[in-house]
């Protein structure tokens, strides 16, 4: 199997098996990010303490693409702080998939980084407020 | 009559994409053969110079080619008046310069009724009118994917000023019975606009018979370039209208303060023509003519009909189509899903872990990957029709188009590769 | 640097036009050379597909190019983001498209200030928004033939929401300071767009240095392929404009009543657009930077030189000229007249037989068709600039337009004719 | 010379020693058309008599097609009945002009029949009020 091969098969073991696939009672916070031209829909919800993310799950739907690189992403973030999370870039996310998606895939993928992220800045606003 | 393999012989692209391949999105856009762009290679070779002002031979030469393929191009979809088509980027454009200069006469109240199976670029020119206080109507489709003609006639009423509607549906293949719908639009008194878009690259289509007042269309859709569509207009119609666009062509004089148009079709041509669009458009229309519009049509029959077979013997695990099941309604286009995958109601589902499961369904991103990499193109989305994909009930489908060039065994090499997707995200 | 001789051979159409002729109308379309031609059909014969939504390699290739084309060309004049570069027909519709969006923002009483030297492109545009009572202000010319900045600074006040003018006149060659101007109209608080349809071919232009919000240019004037244009708009403003057209690739999301614009640029292109084009006009912009738009402009520089030399040096017959007598504010542009024909005031003058006879005038037409007999192609007319033609005093101009593939002898062969032309209609 | 080279030279020659140029005293009716787009104006006035046009005057200004064109036409319908006239066509125009003029310039060399044409129509119209 050439890698290209290799990474398509765990991606799709996340899209087929999702770690972290869930809802956190009484989460820090939670937000739901939708696609409505392709469908594709997370939810996040956090738990954090101290600017860590000491809990991390999602529920979604959509392709294996945006799922299961939610699912892979769930998996990174976990015990990091909100610093090091505001602080993953596209590409990270990208090479950490390990798959030539092309342009239109791309946003398929980066979906859960965007709700992620957006989830965490809800989280601090609410503290500053 | 004609046979797939050969007419491939006179496309580049095929040599490129090797054998085997299969380009099923020509819903989106068609492959150029050899004579379209040998055409336009030509233009730019020996004739090229801007069109009408010019006082020498290459400038009339120039003008001389562009109005012989307006003739030709007219002549095509039967009007006998060459000055009756007037050359636009595209469909979409066609659409918004008749959208544009119509809707400067409607008034508050005023109705336009378009259909649930409208492309965007028939939906959203007329969106532009609703702060005037113009009112948008749908005809909705029945369960077959037919135009509900119920519907048509409850929306219909004496404030519909224009209907517009598409011929051949780009997501579910309906062809509709445009003759009678114009017939049906005129008794009311209502202005009739066709987006051909889909119908004029695959059958015959005759505005006279048809009786509309416009019919509106893209050349890359038809084996012609890029950058070059057409409207066609009822003359009595096109000279009442204010122009689109300003500058260049489409004035006659100019002062200060005021412009005095030039006649129809100039008057809707603003600035330096795509002369060389027009010329490879012409090509591409005697590519079609040297088979036969009504070949094209049988041929492309014959492989929906296939298609229509080979779904309801095939075993694959949910596997859903849209659109009607009859060939002789129907154009050559599948559009198809495994499971259904429906649109997110995000005030009242999102709390409920399980609806957010897609279960045994594939999104159609998934199908469309899958397949070209078994090199199969087929596009998945709302193929620019989100109301229609909104009233299947879901986000997005797989669409696969047919044209000249496709052949029985594109069929069959589509049915095994939805067979393969499927059991690789069901395993 | 550049040897004209050289630089034909990479043009198919000398070859077919044969040695010694004249292409001397390039203000209004250019010739192509080999490298275009082939860009246009290297994407249909290997990449062709539509793009965005497409999800297969075919398809993802196109969108790739597509995009590269929009970063090459934006990056040609200057722009730092992409994403700022709409693709249109022609520089016409660059026009059109930001009249008529920045149009809608306008009410009654608010100017808008052009000059008396531009296009009809860039005036009839603002005359549609006359009847909302926008006032649309000239800027006259002194009798030098530059842009009167005393003119310019009478008309601009408190109400004149938008400046919008030419940066190099298709009549008079006039290289207006476009940096200076775009100076003063943001000082007023005024919105600058500069028509860059003549400057963008033949100067280097650059859209940070000037400080210009819009330009508009088109790619058939600068060795491109007809049917594409392109608008630069600054970003800030891009994103708070309504879109133009409806329909195909500028919407996201699409309901029964209501629809969600895409970004920018996308926002401003509906339909599929014109790949091809793109492709074609980004391989004219890489064949213009092998020379380098320092050495196009002084050889265009060199020959308007020459040109004005020659012309003091002839003796021909009432042989007068429009335009800036130094060549470093002067486009290769040459508008010229044997003899003088004013416009007719139907009114006051018709009854007076004598006032009918133009004496020994030659008129334009007759000049562009007897230089065509000796192969030699100028453009005769008001060129698309009637308020300034008409302000010059004339019905018509004949005019020589240079670019890259002319040459000195042109320049002779030229003063040849026009000689030839006097003697025949005096004789 | 070839044909086209002696037609030249016959329109030349109209051109510069237009035929029935002038205006009519007291014309049975008289009429302007002017091409503001490059300029070319004629001004006919017609004698009639019994439907007869026994005397036709041009003036005018423009290119040579335009002038010379109008020029010979003068000399065609003289004598000619209001009928004759107004069943000439444009082929006939250009054939009698001899020229491959190309449809810019086609423009020109039919500038005088239209004039002539309407003025025959105005001349009409004002009998039949
Ligand atoms: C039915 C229909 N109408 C209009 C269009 C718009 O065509 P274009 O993108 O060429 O303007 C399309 C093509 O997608 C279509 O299928
Ligand atoms: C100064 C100027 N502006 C605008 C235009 C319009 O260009 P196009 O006809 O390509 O739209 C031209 C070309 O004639 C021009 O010279």
């Amino acid at each position: 199997m050439s890698d290209e091969e290799i990474n398509m098969e765990i991606l799709l073991d996340h899209y087929r098996s999702p770690r972290n696939y869930g809802k956190i009672d009484n989460p820090s916070v939670q937000l739901v990010e939708y696609n409505p031209v392709c469908g594709d829909a997370v939810q996040f919800s956090l738990k954090i303490d101290n600017g860590i993310l000491t809990d991390v799950k999602f529920i979604g739907r959509g392709c294996s693409v945006s799922q299961g690189a939610a699912s892979i992403l769930t998996e990174k973030v976990k015990g990091k702080s909100t610093e090091e999370v505001m602080n993953i870039g596209a590409e990270e996310i990208l090479k950490n998939i390990g798959l030539n998606l092309g342009p239109s895939r791309e946003k398929c993928a980066l979906l859960s980084l965007n709700a992620l992220q957006k989830s965490v800045k809800k989280y601090r606003d609410g503290k500053n407020e | 009559m004609l046979t797939s393999d050969e007419v491939k012989q006179d496309f580049p692209i095929f040599e490129s994409l090797g054998d085997g391949y299969a380009y099923l999105d020509n819903a989106a856009t068609t492959h150029k053969p050899r004579s379209v762009l040998e055409a336009i290679n030509d233009f730019y070779s020996n004739q090229n110079s801007n069109v009408y002002r010019g006082i020498y031979r290459l400038s009339e030469d120039a003008t001389d080619s562009y109005y012989r393929a307006r003739r030709n191009i007219s002549d095509f979809i039967g009007s006998r008046n060459p000055d009756t088509l007037i050359f636009t980027r595209n469909a979409t454009e066609s659409l918004n310069l008749v959208a544009s200069s119509l809707g400067r006469g409607l008034k508050a109240g005023d109705e336009v009724l378009i259909s649930i199976m409208e492309h965007h670029s028939n939906i959203v020119p007329w969106q532009l009118w609703l702060p005037e206080g113009v009112k948008l109507r749908y005809v909705d489709i029945d369960s077959d994917g037919y135009l509900d003609m119920e519907s048509f006639q409850d929306n219909l009423n004496g404030r519909t000023k224009i209907v517009s509607l598409v011929h051949e549906s780009n997501l579910l293949g309906t062809i509709n019975d445009a003759r009678e719908l114009s017939r049906i639009a005129h008794d009311n008194g209502s202005i009739f606009i066709l987006d051909g878009a889909q119908s004029v690259p695959h059958m015959p289509v005759d505005v006279e018979r048809i009786g509309c007042d416009f019919l509106a269309f893209s050349g890359h859709k038809m084996l012609g370039p890029m950058g070059i569509g057409c409207l066609y207009g009822r003359m009595e119609l096109l000279e009442g209208m204010p122009p689109f666009l300003g500058g260049g062509e489409m004035i006659r004089e100019v002062y200060r303060d005021r412009s005095v148009w030039n006649d129809v079709p100039q008057k809707f041509e603003a600035g330096t023509p795509n002369v060389a669009g027009a010329i490879g458009l012409s090509a591409a229309v005697n590519y079609l003519r040297s088979y036969g519009m009504e070949n094209v049509r049988a041929h492309e029959k014959n492989l929906i009909r296939k298609t229509l077979k080979m779904e309801e013997e095939s075993k694959i695990n949910e596997l859903v189509s849209y659109g009607p099941r009859n060939p002789d309604n129907r154009g050559g286009i599948f559009s198809f899903n495994i499971g259904k995958i429906s649109p997110i109601d995000l005030e009242s589902e999102m709390l409920e872990q399980s609806s957010m499961k897609i279960g045994s369904a594939v999104h159609p991103h998934d199908v469309a990957s899958s397949l070209d990499r078994e090199r199969i193109a087929v596009r998945s989305g709302h193929h620019c029709a989100m109301p229609l994909t909104h009233r299947l009930g879901v986000v997005a489908t797989s669409r696969a188009s047919y044209y000249i060039y496709n052949s029985e065994s594109d069929v069959e090499n589509l049915f095994q590769a939805i067979e393969n997707v499927a059991v690789k995200y069901h395993e």
